[in-house]
């Protein structure tokens, strides 16, 4: 048991407020690390120490391990917890960790290195009895090789980063003529995500839904898993919208994938927290995916409906600590959903950087926000453009769509285009809300739109462009009771 | 004062002159497409106004992107050009030629550009390569033809709306 | 069963939203009343639809029925919603509810009459066999009278408004001569809050407990309970933080009084969601109190360990269902605390109004926030000075009380003063913070103020105050380097 | 430039001199009680700064309160006053004879007098009610004496800091 005081959080945005406000649960000193482009950050802000690491671009600053190291062991730290994305997923950490002395809250570095190479896993998880989803069984040294595995496997063929995860690197291959731009492209953005090129080719499943276990394993063999997560709405491989149960298990099922998933960590001398990922076809067998070495973002939902704080739960287990519960102690309390809140156009899903001039987050029953931004702040184009995520609950699926839907009218994220339009979208399409849906859900799903609220917005911008513009309403209204475009005057309608 | 309010489907004519201002709101008289409606309109923040009309409340957003105005009401999203109708409406002239300037859809950096100057490129052929927030991005030719200028390079940062390359079919 | 709609929310603040967000989450229309000083309240911009109902006092507006009805009426309501105070306990609101054909949701008005006159209350208890406190069974006439009962009694005795709740027109009185003043003072409150000067008196229990019972009742005799709120921190009898569980019951405990509330219910013929009231002395003795024949104010703490939303439960009971759940459905699912924040100096209790310049509600795991505020508000000097209640839940009662120090942490209100301060005092006290405490905790907690914040509080003091008065920080910057004043320049400091 | 910063338990003599304007912060150095410290300051909001000093990380919420700073961080509250040094120190003086003005301590409505001109009153003795916010509030007398002036009338509206009632001892 080694007793952790203080924490370096090595991430930022809405997952380092995440950690830190667990360390502030748990009376943890919480340090955050920023670069020149984050100092007015809200994880900076939120954390009791921060220390500038370096240069926006994120392979000057967040992914520099060396100067990690150095702020955590300078400012006292005994541990350092990753996040995802950035290094969470990097052997390097948690064996520039255990150089030092420090306690990496996460795996270690060799079970890490080995599930975190797609191809390697794949070996151990088809030995170990788990079915997997045919495809090359070595990373692609060439576009030649990428050839002919893609011919083995028979198109449509998916390729990805070896290193990586959370969709970046990912490319579906439907024929030849697209494979070697793909595979250029796919190479680059596994390069840039993760800092290895390596990409590897699978099977392409047409329309499964994604179905992902969450597990514990303390450092004793003590292997829970905290039931599973539906991922099925994704664009670009990137996951948009999770839920938790999966409308389409059955207890059996449930079982039997969390006896897989329990197998998989196992099979991987896996600890901490952690995600094993499925793919389940229409007839409903199910294939292993990957490991998700880390939190996962959509964690959340998993937390709504077991309570148990899964970032609580990961120092813990570093720290020395058995498990404190067993797979008996764990059950499903009603439904929770999350949506992720992206800077990106809701049609186009085009990055959409700016200045957010206008913050409310909505609130009440069953509604949880997690967020990484705040009003008046330039969000900074160097990151990834997940801003926030609402996680709601609910007694049913039912009531917790429901609660997603009244918390999405509420929020207001003003000065950039985000996501929150799309989503309403997915949750108002009938497949989805009946829970008949897989992967390919966000390309079938069609957007009426209702014109019941044209005349009103018409007169709203009519009314709003007259203000910017001077224009005077009436002739005989005097000069200085024109519409202020400043300044908080209770009298007028305030600007 | 009339507007002429588009979304692009519908086309809307709405004249607005103020009745009264009171401690938290403005009343206004409001003609949309002839008929005559008494709107209460209180501004919370910049781009939010409370708008009651005939009983019913609506939280209103309205930003502003480049020209367009972008409303927001009870979940659905509209764009409109609101323009003073007793201006001169300028045509916008078609694109003189075959020559096109492809912008930046997005504030990025350019971290890749496959083509050279005097390239012919078919339609669709990818040119450069735009990074933001983590996500490459293929910009494609819109159209068949020869790049004529490429005034950004690799490890340039460009902004929303900067040229990347002109096109000429 | 009577379809419900549509429904008229006879309220404001934080309680009007609550109603309006349960009306979103099952597709029923909400409308909002205000009053002239409410146009730009959260509210009326809340719900589906807002009517303006008259002048700023709530004499003239929010408690005028005819006015109400009306508008409900004219609106196509088939229902009206009180919330907690101004109509909520009147009984000639039901009374004209249901001469217009209108459903009311709560009681019927002959169980609110019988139940919000203490003094048939205490006799209907009594003869159902529930522990009362001795005390004058009927109102007080005059101050001679009240002379007389209170030395029946034995001093210390209290004054109570006989048709209220929520501690208005609450008077201690320790000795025969403290009781003029404190009588015409209670009947004037009382007056004021319920329209009622009836007082009635009851011998006072020195620092006992309160711990009500949250129930449930439909149409049909079915009578629930969903455990126990602790309610022991106290001020002037107002509510400011309450809790479920209670750490001094335990099953059996929670059994009798829970079998006693469900009596209490039955013998008074209520409908709907109630509260029954008690004040538990040091023995483990219990007495019944009052029985609040509304939604309470501390109702999510309920729902937070229960998983049941009162609001759609008092919405459907209303409709003519039957209880969709029996005794037996009801646990317990961690622990919940709730900290009431008001306009008000933390450490006089004075009622702080003013402008909101800035406001920054908490988020995360475990932390819900219903708040009838947003920033740039100002607060009406006309209403109670109830802003919002942060909710906490936790795995264990160490847990909420972790995420609510947290939760306080987060909160920023600016341009009025509040009690968050307050609270974080409660929190982190001794008793509290073991469990072991009674409605005197808030006459005995200190705070010893730490001074390991002084000087960075001085520095920012400084600088603030330096930017104010335009003081110049170096003689060679620049005229135009300086603060900026307003604005949203992104070089330099913002303000 | 030297500042007396005082939250009437310590005095704290703090100097501040801008060394550098940045992006997302300015720093400072801040001479405090003889020691010199670099400090990071971001302004969030105009209430909120965000402090760095010495690796630690202040959220400081910096409100005027009449004359007076109050400062929250990390949930204490300090009151301020912060005074240039320079400046001549005024020395309040003590009230003139035993003339005490008593002011509102809130806004509100007052709703009963319970006294007249010229009425003796004991220390403690209720004066007068003012309502607000729905609760109703006895303004005592603070000394014993005569009340001469009692400048408002039943029913009349308030503000903090209006005069109630003047009593002399």
């Amino acid at each position: 048991m080694n007793r952790i005081s203080k924490i370096l959080i090595a991430n930022r945005g809405e997952i380092a407020v995440r950690i830190a406000r667990a360390c502030h649960e748990t009376a943890i000193t919480s340090v955050a690390v920023f670069s020149e482009a984050d100092r007015s950050a809200k994880h900076v802000r939120y954390a009791d120490e921060a220390y500038e690491i370096g240069p926006a671009p994120s392979v000057e600053s967040y992914l520099v391990i060396d100067r990690i190291i150095e702020t955590a062991v300078r400012s006292g730290c005994q541990a350092i917890h990753p996040g995802y994305g950035f290094l969470a997923e990097n052997p390097a950490l948690p064996a520039a960790c255990a150089a030092e002395g420090l306690i990496f809250i996460g795996p270690d570095a060799d079970s890490m290195a080995l599930l975190g190479n797609k191809t390697e896993a794949r070996k151990v998880m088809e030995k170990a009895g788990i079915p997997i989803i045919p495809g090359a069984m070595e990373p692609l040294k060439s576009e030649a090789e990428a050839l002919v595995a893609a011919a083995e496997a028979g198109y449509p063929v998916l390729l990805k980063a070896a290193a990586g995860g959370g969709g970046k690197g990912v490319r579906v291959v439907h024929s030849e003529d697209e494979l070697p731009s793909a595979f250029i492209r796919a190479g680059a953005e596994a390069l840039s995500a993760f800092g290895n090129p390596d990409v590897f080719l699978e099977k392409y499943l047409i329309e499964p839904r994604h179905v992902e276990i969450q597990i514990l394993a303390d450092n004793y063999g003590n292997v829970i898993h905290l039931n599973e997560r539906e991922c099925s709405v994704q664009r670009r491989y990137q996951k948009l919208i999770e839920e938790s149960p999966c409308c389409m298990l059955d207890e059996a099922m449930r079982e039997r994938m969390g006896k897989a998933a329990i197998t998989a960590v196992k099979a991987s001398g896996y600890t901490n927290a952690g995600t094993v990922e499925f793919l389940v076809d229409s007839s409903g067998d199910f294939f292993f995916l990957e490991v998700n070495t880390r939190l996962q973002v959509e964690h959340p939902v998993t937390e709504m409906i077991t309570g148990i704080d899964l970032v609580k739960e990961q120092i813990k287990i570093a720290s020395g600590e058995k498990l404190g519960m067993g797979q008996e102690d764990i059950s499903i309390n009603g439904a929770a959903i999350e949506c992720r809140i992206s800077a990106e156009d809701p049609e186009t899903f085009l990055p959409s950087v700016g200045y957010i001039t206008e913050l409310v987050e909505p609130a009440g029953p069953g509604v949880r926000v997690e967020s990484g931004i705040s009003a008046d702040y330039d969000i900074p184009v160097y990151y990834d453009p997940l801003l926030a995520k609402v996680i709601t609950w609910g007694k049913d699926r039912q009531e917790a769509i429901a609660r997603m839907l009244r918390a999405l009218d509420e929020y207001k994220i003003k000065g950039v285009k985000t996501t929150i339009p799309f989503h309403r979208r997915v949750l108002i399409d009938k497949g989805f809300s009946e829970g008949n849906y897989d992967t390919g859900i966000v390309t079938r799903i069609e957007h009426h739109r209702t014109n019941d609220f044209l005349e009103i917005s018409a007169i709203a911008a009519t009314i709003v462009a007259m203000n910017d513009e001077n224009v005077d309403f009436v002739s005989d209204v005097k000069q200085d009771d024109r519409w202020k475009l400043s300044g908080r005057n209770y009298g007028g309608i305030r600007s | 004062m009339a507007f002429e309010v588009n979304d692009g489907e519908h086309m809307l004519r709405v004249e607005a002159s103020r009745l009264e201002v009171r401690p938290h709101d403005e009343l206004f008289e409001v003609v949309i497409d002839g008929e005559k409606k008494i709107v209460s309109i209180s501004r919370i923040s910049p781009a939010h106004l409370s708008i009651l009309l005939e009983g019913k409340s609506y939280n209103v957003e309205v930003e502003r992107f480049g020209k367009k105005y972008q409303v927001t009401t009870r979940g659905e999203v509209y764009e409109f050009s609101v323009t003073d109708e007793r201006e001169v409406v300028t045509t916008e002239k078609p694109q003189a030629g075959g020559r096109l300037v492809v912008t930046a859809p997005m504030p990025g950096l350019v971290v890749e550009i496959m083509c050279s100057d005097g390239k012919q490129v078919e339609a669709g052929q990818g040119v450069l390569v735009l990074e933001a927030m983590k996500m490459q991005n293929e910009i494609v030719a819109p159209v068949s033809g020869i790049i004529t200028e490429i005034p950004v390079e690799s490890g340039a940062s460009v902004n929303l709306g900067d040229s990347l390359f002109v096109i000429e079919s």
